[in-house]
């Protein structure tokens, strides 16, 4: 295995703090004019910090940065490698584009306590670096849980019974799993290896007997319960009550991201794909998740709710990345590892347009939205691009992590795997094609609209236009991406 | 047989200081009137004392006052025997005790005129009653 | 409740009984706590303290620390009932009224608040469950109460050589002051002895005692080292011991005697302080 | 220590004690309250402790007994048990 | 003077408890600045003391100047040179933080107040400090006596609830001194390490066990240990923000530092853990005490009770932490009276923020508060996230390090407990801030709420628990430190 | 004269016994107050009788003075309450 | 001496002997303050001079003070005695306590 430099450098610290410094600036600032070009601000220097430390883990080496040492040999600490730099990327570039958004659309609603979600938005935000940049399970277990409390106002944001009710649901779902499962996972890990830092071949191995590794496996698995992996996933339709934003950088990219990426980060970095292969439980997860990905996309045909839908195609698709991960294959991994990226800008987008048509509109229902791609076309346009990268079709990036997840799967070979992966694409298809197709061709009832409904804001407008773009560039230009997970391929191989 | 009638009456002192505290015990538990609880409070704090005050005696030794002459003064160098006198010490712990004692039924009666005024009663299940009518 | 009582008291009891057992036999001259400690005190105290009352040299001297927060936790005891009883605002429904009595007729009157008797000196202010003062009670009384306090005061000085000490002899000046309390009633000692001093006196009573301490601490000695006193005292090191021993007693004695008048005062008018027992 | 005396004066402790809380009545109960006192007092002065039974001959005779009158007084004499 | 700490750290407070009272019979405005430059010195020795120890070790200092078993000696070492600052500094905090509510409460009686809560931090840091078994008892009372009274001042059903609380505590002092008098008349002696010393010889004696097991009943009736706890929801409940700010934090954590001073110092690890097989037993007491607390926490429809509830979990954590009977249990435990002091410090400090505005703690009323009293809510949010155990905040660290001890002991069903307690405060919290969250629901959904002017505590009380709040968190990114200089060495080698 | 002493004391406490089987049985409340109060007579003899088998009366006095003294004040507090409240066995709520 | 003083302490027994029985067997109230009053004081003054008595057998100046003590003792039992009896007569008076009269039950 070859010895990775390491660097040691303050700025994965100030890339997750600069946006929580930014909260007490968001909550006295007294216009919103202000209040939303400081959360810019914010944005946009976590970008740059998040950019700027780019060329050096391309270059193979890693940025580390410890901030104290809580327990004896454990501390809080921060490590940039391939993979939290690739997650670390996209969001802190959909960050930047969500805020736009936010704007157009809290601002075309009048929501109210504007502030209050701003910052609070900001602080999910500096969770999700945090958790991308951990260096060891405790760091990781620390922002995954300040971003479950961080996300729960964002949640309830209208603060109606509705929004109580699932917030509960939410809360009981992210936060019970994970102290009960999570928690002492992680102790029984650090009193098996004495340690919790994250490393390459995962540390676990050669301490721990099959059964331990087995329980301990099936604890990560459904204590991260952000992956929604089933039978956890029943918050993420239930959380969809926030508003549109939040539903779209929060359960499209941050939260659910982050359960998946810790799942992935725990099965590479705690167990190791060695031990993994060696009991034979790649396969498990393999199974688990593609259980998870058929049964989601069965539901998500039978949701009438735009969002509903969005939501159940999301659990399906994280699914992906998990069953990318269970193959144990390099090119597995790889797909899955991308998946992240190339869902991230594909299903922000759709749930952008989902937002869209609510402020246009006010409709939330996909009956009620027949013939509105005559009356928003550009918004129905973006969906369609981007509905074609989530179902995995060219010239859309989801094609490319979904040839690598099949790819991978020959690769392990799991056949039934591969079938599970075709079913999966046509559900999605068959579960999107009809909003595009009744959005542009059928022609709407009488009175359904009235006659002032144009395009949304274009505040609102602008961010799902760049997405859409976006995964339509992925497709030509993967190529930061691949570079990422390759690194990190190379790193927990050993090749 | 014997040898428990020995043990009995050798240790005498002690049982009854537990019989004592037990009643002590038994009242502040049981009894349902407030200041009924309060003397077996007293009752039980007193146990204590004469169990302390019955480890400090000593066969054959007189009270812990040194025998002392008015008028000599220092001069005479008195020869002091251990064994003549009762053990001091616990007897000093149990003044403290006595007083902590006295101070306790003081805080405790005061509470109780405190309750009777609020409640007329001081029968804990009639306020308890009174608490839940309340409600 | 009753049932849960009887089983805890009687499984305590059992296991008392059980570890009594295995005590040294009661009155055992060469029993642990015979031997270990206190022949130490009964042997040296003399030349330690020249203090022939072994009980008061240790407790004022050698274990003085925990007799000074005795002396707190007596004071704590006062402070604590007149916090919770004292009630210097009364309840709007009630509205006080004085009961007054002429002297020569016997007749009582009773004025409501805000009246104001007729300028007389013929009028004497009496509780209102009044009862014709007993003669002999207050004769018999007025009579012991001196000899008491005296006594009190005795107690006080003589406890180096005899039982007693600043405790004691507190208690026994308070009593005489309940006494009096109880023969006259509740006004007559308040007007003499006003609450704002009893309340000083009892801290200033505990302040005697842990000043004596922190004046050692102040001569460069540990606290309560009373041999730091003596060129204060003007006498030598070991005397010093033996007054400064007094001082605390004296000092215990001021604390315990008020907060038994103050004790008293609040739990006997209910914190009103206008009638008593 | 007078040990027959002792044996004989516990045994009164033991029944005053008793009769204290049985008393259905709190004055009643107050002054026999006052009588165990005594008889404590009688008690560590057979020991040998004649500060602690000075102590409680005042404490006991004249001051908490007093404070329990006190206390009746200004609540009730009544008592269920 | 810096070898007099231990004496200043009891009798400064004790002196200006009288002069205080004094005070208040003359100027009423003299008795707060003294109160706080009291404590203030209190919290600067105890703080000197820590430096002390950390520098050289134990600190012995001879009352009166009589060696130990003859007088009275206080023994400073790493266990209390810890927990010395947490209670000086804590009660310290309170004291500044209550005074605009003591103001408030008892316009007439602040003198015999303010004494009243010097005494009892003069009580409770005697007790932390002292090496002699006696002398703990008078403390204990004394301490015991001050919050009775101050206990009792609160609503109309605190004098009942106190008076109940006074039997108890009662029965546990005494419990406590008869333990003493066992100890007493096997080894002859009052000074804890010298009944160490002497105790090996008796382990097979009874009076020993017996006197362990009254001692362990009596503090535990202190500390409102599970089957014992009965008085302590009430007591709590109904006294008033000031005094509750005080003893909630500190009396349960103070009594387990007297559990621990007994079981590591007294009767030696030893006895307690090879000799005896009882440990089994009290962590499974510990297990029911931790989930009757969650279990009943839940029932309660106001703060202050729930809160109260939470600190008999709180007792069950320490004391199974304390009798898992390896280091890292006794660890958790350790730590765990420093973050539970604080974090019950910093919740009761926001009810007491609330109780002042709100002029109540029950569930309904506290609708909008997050709008109302945005900073106040916010510390609340950081202690709530300590009592769940969310990191960074401190009391994760205490609960890692106790499951940890669990786990090395093998005893799944205390962790399973303490995760279950966790839940249960998340259940808790959540349904408070759910509460404070939203504000009363209007018929028409819509967007428009009726946007209430913030209404924020003084500053006076902001400044401290906003102190506490960043504490908690500073604390637990120091714990290392905390367990590595301190902790590591208050607890006997032969403790493994 | 020890025996002579030690005798009368246990007959001393005999005549206790007798007294406080008013204290404890009697009627009225002031029965037992007779009761209590002629123990109290009774204890401070009994006091002086100790401090005779003791040889330290000089001891024992001071403790009797005392006594005698305090003794009353329990009994002036407890007949008082009659004459403030009415009433023998209870009183009127 | 020591006959003096053994006649005094009996006769001192006797009457104490006579006030515990009065206090047992008569019929009430008023009637029980008689033994109580009078044969109780009276118990005491004997004994006390017997004590007193005894007490200087080894004359001193010690044993004279505490011999004077005892006397003190006597002086204040014949204050207080009456006049705690007083009050518990006029407590009983005030409590509306009956007389008991021949004929009557017990009390």
């Amino acid at each position: 295995m070859e010895t990775i430099e390491t660097i040691t450098s303050i700025k994965p610290l100030l890339a997750v703090l600069i946006s929580l410094l930014v909260v007490p600036i968001l909550v006295s600032s007294r216009t919103p004019n202000v209040r939303e070009a400081w959360t810019f601000v914010a944005a946009i220097a976590k970008f740059l910090l998040v950019i700027s430390m780019l060329p050096v883990v391309l270059n193979g080496a890693e940025i580390v940065y410890t901030v104290a040492e809580v327990l004896p040999g454990v501390a809080i600490k921060f490590r940039v490698d391939a993979f939290g730099m690739l997650f670390a990327l996209v969001s802190s570039s959909l960050w930047i584009v969500t805020t736009i958004y936010s704007i157009g659309y809290m601002r075309g609603l009048k929501e109210h306590s504007q502030t209050r979600y701003f910052c609070y938005f900001a602080l999910a935000l500096s969770a999700t670096i945090g958790v991308a940049f951990s260096a060891n399970l405790l760091t990781m277990y620390l922002f995954y849980e300040m971003l479950s409390f961080a996300t729960y106002p964002l949640v309830t944001h209208h603060q109606d019974r509705e929004a109580r009710s699932s917030g509960r649901k939410y809360l009981l779902y992210i936060v019970g799993t994970s102290i009960a499962f999570v928690l002492p996972a992680m102790m029984i890990s650090y009193s098996l290896a004495g340690t919790l830092e994250f490393s390459g071949q995962g540390f676990l191995a050669g301490t721990s007997s099959k059964e331990v590794t087995i329980l301990l496996l099936v604890l990560f698995l459904f204590g991260f319960a952000k992956a929604g992996i089933m039978p956890f996933h029943s918050w993420l339709p239930a959380a969809m009550v926030a508003p549109t934003p939040v539903s779209a950088l929060l359960h499209a990219v941050a939260v659910v991201k982050v359960g998946v990426f810790s799942i992935v980060r725990v099965l590479t970095g705690v167990f190791g794909t060695d031990l993994l292969l060696s009991l034979n439980l790649g396969t498990f997860i393999v199974y688990l998740a593609s259980f998870t990905i058929l049964v989601g996309s069965l539901i998500a045909l039978s949701q009438d709710g735009l969002k509903r839908r969005l939501a159940f195609s999301t659990i399906a698709q994280l699914s992906y990345i998990v069953l990318g991960v269970g193959l144990l294959s390099p090119k597995g991994i790889t797909g899955g590892v991308v998946h992240i990226a190339m869902h991230a800008f594909g299903k922000i987008t759709l749930f952008m347009c989902a937002g869209a048509i609510f402020v246009a509109t006010g409709k939330k229902n996909i009956s009620e939205m027949v013939g509105i791609g005559r009356r928003m076309p550009i918004t129905m346009t973006a969906f369609f691009i981007a509905s074609l990268s989530i179902i995995g079709l060219p010239p859309c990036g989801g094609f490319l992590s979904k040839w690598y997840l099949v790819l991978g799967s020959l690769e392990a070979h799991q056949m039934p795997i591969l079938f599970v992966l075709l079913t999966s694409s046509l559900l999605n298809a068959a579960y999107f094609m009809p909003i595009v197709y009744k959005a542009f061709f059928c022609t709407p009832q009488e009175a359904m609209f009235e006659n002032t409904v144009q395009e949304a804001p274009l505040f609102c407008v602008v961010p799902l236009v760049i997405t859409a773009i976006i995964s339509i560039i992925l497709f030509f230009y993967p190529q930061p991406f691949f570079r990422l997970a390759d690194i990190m391929v190379r790193n927990i191989t050993g090749m | 047989m014997t040898d428990l009638v020995s043990t009995i009456i050798a240790k005498y002192n002690y049982w009854i200081y537990i019989t004592l505290m037990m009643i002590g015990l038994y009242a502040m538990i049981a009894k349902n009137n407030l200041i009924k609880k309060i003397v077996g409070m007293s009752m039980f704090q007193t146990a204590i004392i004469l169990f302390y005050v019955s480890i400090g005696v000593k066969k054959g030794a007189t009270i812990p006052i040194l025998e002392y002459s008015h008028g000599h003064g220092h001069d005479t160098q008195l020869v002091v025997h251990a064994a003549d006198y009762v053990n001091p010490l616990p007897h000093v712990l149990m003044l403290t005790a006595i007083v902590v004692g006295v101070a306790t039924l003081g805080v405790a009666l005061a509470l109780s005129i405190r309750i009777y005024d609020r409640y007329n009663t001081l029968e804990e299940d009639e306020i308890l009653t009174q608490i839940r009518e309340e409600k | 409740m009753k049932i849960i009582g009887l089983i805890i008291s009687v499984l305590t009891g059992a296991m008392l009984v059980y570890a009594a057992a295995d005590f040294p036999a009661w009155s055992d001259p060469s029993s642990p706590a015979s031997t270990y400690l206190s022949p130490h005190f009964i042997e040296k105290t003399m030349e330690e303290t020249s203090v022939p009352n072994i009980v008061t040299a240790v407790l004022a001297d050698y274990r003085s620390f925990d007799t000074m927060f005795e002396t707190a936790v007596i004071f704590s005891a006062g402070l604590v009932c007149f916090f919770l009883l004292r009630t210097t605002r009364r309840k709007e429904s009630e509205t006080e009224t004085t009961h007054y009595r002429h002297t020569l007729t016997g007749v009582t009157i009773q004025i409501k608040e805000g009246h104001t008797l007729p300028p007389s000196d013929e009028f004497e202010r009496i509780d209102s469950l009044w009862t014709p003062s007993g003669l002999i009670i207050k004769t018999s009384c007025r009579l012991l109460v001196p000899f008491i306090q005296l006594f009190g005061l005795y107690v006080i000085a003589h406890g180096h050589y005899s039982p007693g000490g600043g405790f004691q002899g507190g208690v026994i000046l308070g009593a005489s002051i309940i006494m009096l309390a109880i023969s006259y009633d509740l006004r007559t000692i308040i007007e003499r002895i006003s609450e704002k001093m009893v309340a000083v006196l009892c801290a200033v009573g505990v302040l005697i005692f842990s000043g004596t301490g922190a004046l050692c601490l102040l001569l460069g000695v540990n606290f309560l080292d009373y041999n730091a006193l003596a060129p204060i005292l003007l006498v030598d090191p070991l005397t010093a011991r033996s007054h400064a021993i007094l001082i605390v007693e004296i000092g215990v004695g001021v604390a315990v005697m008020t907060t038994m008048i103050w004790l008293y005062c609040n739990l006997s008018s209910a914190g009103k302080y206008n009638q008593g027992l | 220590m007078i040990w027959q005396l002792d044996l004989a004066i516990l045994t009164l402790v033991v029944i005053t004690g008793i009769g204290a809380l049985m008393v259905k009545d709190l004055l009643g109960a107050a002054i026999l309250f006052g009588a165990y006192s005594f008889m404590m007092c009688l008690l560590w002065s057979i020991m040998g402790a004649v500060d602690v039974a000075f102590t409680e001959a005042s404490v006991g005779a004249g001051v908490s007994a007093v404070f329990f009158v006190a206390a009746v007084f200004r609540t009730t004499r009544r008592t269920k048990d | 003077m810096s070898q007099q700490y231990p004496a200043l750290l009891v009798v400064v407070p004790l002196l200006s408890a009288m002069i205080i009272s004094i005070a208040g019979w003359v100027n009423k405005r003299w008795c707060f600045p003294i109160a706080v430059a009291a404590l203030g010195v209190a919290a600067c020795s105890s703080v000197g003391l820590l430096l002390q120890v950390l520098d050289q070790g134990k600190v012995i200092y001879l009352m009166g100047g009589w060696p130990p078993p003859m007088g009275i000696a206080y023994y400073i070492d790493h266990l209390n040179g810890l927990v010395l600052p947490v209670v000086s500094i804590v009660a310290l905090l309170n004291l500044i933080a209550a005074k605009k509510s003591i103001e408030q409460q008892f316009p007439d009686k602040i003198g015999p107040f303010y004494s009243l809560y010097v005494l009892m931090v003069a009580g409770l840091l005697g007790i932390v400090a002292t090496g002699d078994a006696f002398n703990l008892y008078v403390l204990l009372e004394i301490a015991a006596l001050t919050g009775y009274g101050l206990l009792a001042m609160g609503e109309e059903r605190a004098p009942l609830a106190t008076l109940n609380y006074l039997y108890m505590g009662t029965i546990g002092a005494c419990f406590y001194l008869l333990g003493v008098g066992y100890l007493y008349i096997v080894t002859g002696s009052l000074n804890m390490v010298d009944i160490a010393g002497i105790l090996p010889d008796l382990y097979q004696s009874k009076a020993v066990l017996a006197a362990f097991i009254i001692c362990m009943v009596g503090v535990w009736l202190k500390m409102a240990f599970f089957p014992l706890h009965a008085w302590l929801p009430n007591a709590y409940t109904y006294a008033s923000s000031a005094a509750t700010g005080l003893i909630a934090p500190l009396v349960t954590k103070v009594m387990i530092y007297v559990m621990i001073r007994l079981m590591l110092t007294v009767f030696t690890p030893a006895f307690v853990f090879s000799f005896l097989n009882v440990s089994d037993a009290i962590v499974w007491l510990a297990v029911i005490a931790i989930v009757t607390g969650g279990v009943l926490a839940l029932a309660e429809r106001d703060l202050k009770k729930m809160l109260a509830y939470i600190i008999v979990a709180e007792v069950g954590y320490m004391v199974g932490g304390a009798w898992l009977g390896n280091r890292d249990g006794m660890t958790g435990a350790i730590l765990h009276i420093v973050n539970d002091a604080l974090m019950t410090l910093c919740v009761f400090l926001v009810v007491g923020n609330i109780v002042y505005k709100v002029k109540s703690y029950a569930f309904e009323n506290l609708q909008g508060l997050f709008r109302k009293m945005p900073f106040t809510m916010g510390a609340f949010v950081i202690g709530a996230m300590s009592i769940i155990g969310v990191p960074p905040t401190c009391g994760f660290f205490s609960k890692w390090y106790l499951i940890t001890g669990a786990i090395a002991a093998g005893h799944y069903a205390f962790m399973a407990a303490l995760l279950f307690s966790s839940l249960v405060s998340v259940v808790l919290f959540f349904r408070v801030f759910e509460i404070c969250f939203h504000e009363p629901f209007s018929d028409n959904h819509g967007h428009d709420h009726h946007s209430e002017a913030m209404d924020e505590a003084p500053l006076s009380m902001l400044v401290p628990l906003l102190i506490v709040a960043a504490t908690l968190i500073v604390v637990g990114l120091y714990t290392g430190v905390i367990v590595n200089q301190i902790i590591q060495f208050a607890i006997p080698a032969s403790l493994v | 004269m020890d025996t002579i002493f030690l005798y009368s004391s246990l007959y001393l406490a005999f005549l206790m016994l007798l007294s406080l089987y008013r204290a404890v049985l009697g009627p009225t409340v002031l029965d037992r107050m007779i009761g209590v109060n002629a123990i109290g007579s009774k204890t401070t003899v009994l006091l002086i009788m100790i401090g005779l088998l003791y040889h330290r009366v000089d001891m024992f006095v001071d403790i009797a003075l005392a006594y005698a003294m305090l003794n009353f004040i329990a009994v002036l507090a407890a007949s008082r309450y009659f004459h403030k409240r009415k009433g023998l066995y209870d009183e009127e709520p | 001496m020591d006959i003096i003083v053994c006649v005094l302490l009996f006769a001192g027994l006797f009457f104490f002997t006579g006030g515990a029985v009065g206090i047992l067997r008569f019929p009430d109230f008023y009637s029980r303050l008689h033994p109580a009053g009078k044969l109780d004081t009276l118990g005491s003054l004997l004994t006390m001079t017997a004590f007193a008595l005894y007490n200087l057998h080894h004359f001193s100046l010690g044993a004279l003070l505490t011999s004077s003590k005892m006397i003190l003792i006597i002086v204040f039992v014949f204050v207080a005695s009456p006049t705690a009896t007083h009050a518990i007569v006029d407590a009983g008076v005030r409590a509306g306590l009956e007389p008991w009269t021949s004929g009557e039950k017990r009390r």
